[in-house]
């Protein structure tokens, strides 16, 4: 755990110490939501979509998620943009390992999200990509239009927003 | 397998080959292709590609759809013309069933269907510019010319990007009455932005560089690995299928096919540019000719459950890729026996290996960009 | 090729019979090899760009369905070459035209036929390790839900 | 306390080397910590690493890259006495036009010896 995880145990026992800890956890909180950058990971048609919400008339750098980092490394967000097949899901796994904490996941579209319209007769296609990798927002649609994506960041920085540093949840991996 | 260098006979020693994967993910391969690359430092000995990975199996589900649900199913095989992947499939099936499309019904699908062209050659042009270090400007402007497009379309058909417009027999709604202004304002606006993007990118000193005399291909390697579409008027051959087996009305429009000489990276990028001129000059054409009358030649119960009698039937049309075929047997119920959807990308893919030997990494991308391929269609 | 010129084919190839449609031809598969390199070889044919390669399964064969097109002609024609489902094999075009280098992998991956003569005979679209050919009628796999009607 | 120049030099240093510090060390309170032999193993576009990156390469590379480092640090020095022209008479001129020649000695015997060829 990081030294920050420490601080709390500390301010416990000062008087007022738990105004200074929510100050803390504001400021960090802030830090991570305000720059979230999305990994350029377009598997299908909402890739396109997603590519017209980085564009100029939806603009997503608005919530500072603009920057389309290509290696898992320098980014925070997995959008799975795309129908999650069997031979793809492998991969999206290991990227999705590759990826430092603290990480989130948006599901965009139907395919992500539960294999949508590809549900039936269909033998390659996993159905949802909440069975790979802990999916924190689904943004519905097939494409989503790019409003919904950015509803869905707003929703993602919302659940940021209530980030604390006092009890880090362990991801059970 | 060791190459050795030809530096200086005192430094004379092999090198080892070098395995690089190009893989699912990366930014610069267009959707989830994987290029297994053996390469001897900088230098490619041998790129083989990995599809599948967006494999869906869509022909496994046609066979269990009634016609009318393949519609959306073929939006989604090339997302970025799904306006022409829905004229491929709907035109075939109405030449199993035998069914004449009103006149209005047809002229809007060439207009819908054009525009696709310019809207999916804009994002091919920008993704292209992108990959090869214009970062953003380009695929910017083209986003935003291509946004106008969009606006037209959800006017039309209500959605951006799957429209699920066409039905068999003719069209599913009638367009609004702001249509042919829309239109026509596209078209006064689109025109002056094509000369932008072309002064921005044609001449530029480092956009020749990276794509003038790269990745070949010759006229035979052409026709033998079957490619088509904007990369085979690149080669020089001059073979559209619009012109060579006109169907719907396209022969009562006047358009010339742009075609370039040596086939490389270049010409490929020109001939896209030079055809959405010709895209805009059709729509121009039609939209002044567009008559009245009604949209659906079939009544709504005939349109959604066709019954087309026992029978194949192979259809294909000039998409904004190339040559988008639809094979389709029928054996009389109301659900297709078999459909194939000959992509054009999957035949323009096959030919990346032939061209990247002895080219360096940097080329793989401006050939894969200049190729325009879309995953959906390959993996289908 | 209207009437006139498959009669005239019928000279080279004497089993050769005439399809349902007007310009497809029923080829038995040992002569497909012949066949089809005469067809691209001969000046006034050149069938020299191979639309596609594919295939149906038709329970009591499966049907190999190969659509040329000829530019200088501007004329297409479908070969279709039935095989029976026991032994699926068939002779690879692929030194013909190499287009079909990639058809027919993915015809093998999906329907199982054999082409003898191709380099590089491996699935192209599902994993390597995958079971059972999926566009054939008999495909069974636990996790494909049938579409409720 | 009057501060010799070099106190000031002294002073600007340590002020650069804490700001450096203050960053890394911010980042190593904040940043959690959860290693795992996936997260660990390298990235290769999402697929598993196939042959190694510890092999022979041309020997090109390594000399193109020993070559930059001269020259860029010929440039290095030519930014002082670009600053410090108007100050210096003919005798500064002079001195690095020696300094230039010597190094474009340098180029030269890279040249002839074959070590700027690429193929």
């Amino acid at each position: 755990m990081a030294l920050i995880n420490k601080v709390p145990i500390v301010l416990e026992k000062v008087p007022g110490g738990d105004f200074l800890l929510t100050q803390i956890d504001a400021v960090l909180n802030w830090a991570k939501l305000s720059s979230i950058w999305p990994m350029s990971f377009g598997l299908a048609c909402c890739a396109i979509e997603m590519m017209a919400t980085g564009a100029a008339r939806y603009d997503i750098d608005r919530f500072g998620a603009g920057v389309f980092r290509a290696s898992p490394r320098q980014c925070d967000l997995m959008i799975v943009a795309g129908t999650v097949c069997t031979k793809m899901a492998p991969c999206i796994e290991r990227l999705y390992e590759q990826m430092p904490d603290p990480k989130y996941v948006i599901a965009m579209g139907n395919c992500a999200i539960s294999g949508g319209i590809f549900q039936y007769d269909t033998y390659s296609v996993v159905k949802g990509v909440d069975q790979i990798v802990p999916v924190d927002v689904h943004v519905a649609g097939c494409p989503p239009r790019p409003e919904n994506l950015l509803h869905g960041i707003i929703q993602l920085q919302n659940k940021i927003r209530k980030g604390t540093i006092k009890d880090e949840p362990i991801t059970i991996r | 397998m060791t190459t050795t260098t030809t530096l200086n006979p005192e430094y004379n020693r092999e090198t080892d080959e070098f395995y690089l994967n190009m893989g699912p993910q990366h930014p610069s391969t267009h959707g989830v292709l994987r290029l297994e690359l053996k390469m001897d430092g900088e230098v490619i000995n041998e790129a083989t590609p990995h599809i599948g990975y967006l494999h869906r199996s869509m022909e496994k589900m046609m066979e269990n759809r009634t016609y009318m649900q393949i519609i959306p199913l073929t939006d989604r095989l090339d997302y970025i013309a799904s306006m022409s992947n829905n004229l491929a499939y709907v035109m075939a099936v109405e030449k199993l069933m035998g069914v004449v499309v009103p006149e209005r019904a047809q002229y809007i699908r060439i207009i819908l269907v054009e525009l696709q062209r310019i809207a999916s050659h804009l994002l091919g042009v920008g993704t292209f510019a992108q990959d090869l270090g214009a970062f953003g400007t380009p695929l910017l402007y083209c986003f935003r010319e291509r946004e106008k497009i969009i606006d037209i379309y959800e006017e039309v058909c209500g959605n951006r990007l799957t429209y699920s417009y066409f039905r068999f027999g003719g069209v599913a709604r009638d367009v609004p009455d702001t249509f042919s202004d829309m239109v026509q304002k596209y078209i006064t606006y689109i025109l002056p932005k094509i000369n932008d993007l072309e002064r921005l990118l044609t001449n530029n000193v480092i956009f020749l560089n990276r794509t003038k005399g790269v990745g070949v291909i010759s006229p035979e390697q052409a026709l033998t690995y079957a490619i088509s579409g904007p990369n085979i008027r690149g080669s020089g051959i001059k073979w559209d299928i619009r012109k060579a087996e006109p169907y719907s009305l396209y022969e009562r429009f006047d358009f010339d096919v742009p075609i370039e000489k040596n086939g490389d990276c270049w010409d490929r990028y020109k001939v896209r540019i030079e055809e959405m001129r010709q895209s805009v000059r059709i729509v121009e054409q039609a939209i002044k000719q567009l008559p009245g009358g009604e949209i659906n030649a079939l009544k709504p119960m005939a349109m959604r459950y066709p019954k087309p009698e026992k029978g194949s039937v192979y259809f294909r049309t000039e998409a904004p890729r190339g040559d988008l075929g639809f094979y389709i047997v029928s054996d009389g119920t109301d659900k297709p026996y078999r459909v194939k959807v000959r992509a054009p990308s999957f035949s323009n893919l096959a030919i990346l290996p032939e061209l990247m030997k002895g080219l360096k990494i940097a080329d793989v991308v401006a050939i894969c960009g200049s190729l325009d391929i879309v995953m959906g269609e390959i993996d289908r | 090729m209207n009437q006139l010129q498959l009669d005239e084919l019928k000279k080279f190839f004497n089993n050769i019979s005439h399809g349902e449609q007007s310009n497809s031809y029923i080829v038995p598969a040992k002569d497909l090899f012949a066949f089809t390199q005469y067809l691209r070889d001969t000046v006034d044919l050149t069938f020299d760009y191979l639309k596609s390669i594919t295939a149906v399964d038709y329970n009591e064969n499966v049907e190999v369905v190969y659509e040329l097109y000829s530019l200088k002609l501007n004329i297409s024609i479908t070969l279709k070459v039935a095989l029976s489902p026991g032994d699926l094999k068939c002779d690879s075009v692929s030194s013909i035209w190499a287009a079909a280098d990639w058809y027919e992998r993915e015809v093998y991956d999906m329907f199982g036929v054999q082409f003898n003569g191709h380099p590089n005979m491996k699935r192209i679209l599902l994993e390597d390790g995958w079971v059972g050919y999926p566009l054939r009628k008999n495909y069974q796999n636990k996790d494909m839900v049938k579409k409720p009607v | 306390m009057v501060l010799h120049d070099y106190g000031y030099v002294g002073i600007f240093f340590l002020a650069g080397v804490a700001l450096a510090l203050a960053a890394l060390v911010t980042a190593w309170i904040l940043r959690p910590n959860k290693p795992n032999p996936v997260k660990l193993s390298p990235y290769e576009c999402g697929e598993i690493v196939k042959g190694s990156g510890w092999l022979q390469f041309n020997v090109r590379f390594y000399l193109i890259a020993l070559i930059f480092v001269v020259f860029d640090i010929e440039a290095l020095f030519l930014v002082p006495w670009v600053y410090a022209f108007k100050y210096m008479g003919i005798v500064g001129y002079v001195e690095m036009m020696i300094f230039i020649a010597i190094l474009f000695v340098g180029l030269a015997y890279a040249w002839r010896k074959g070590a700027l060829e690429w193929h």
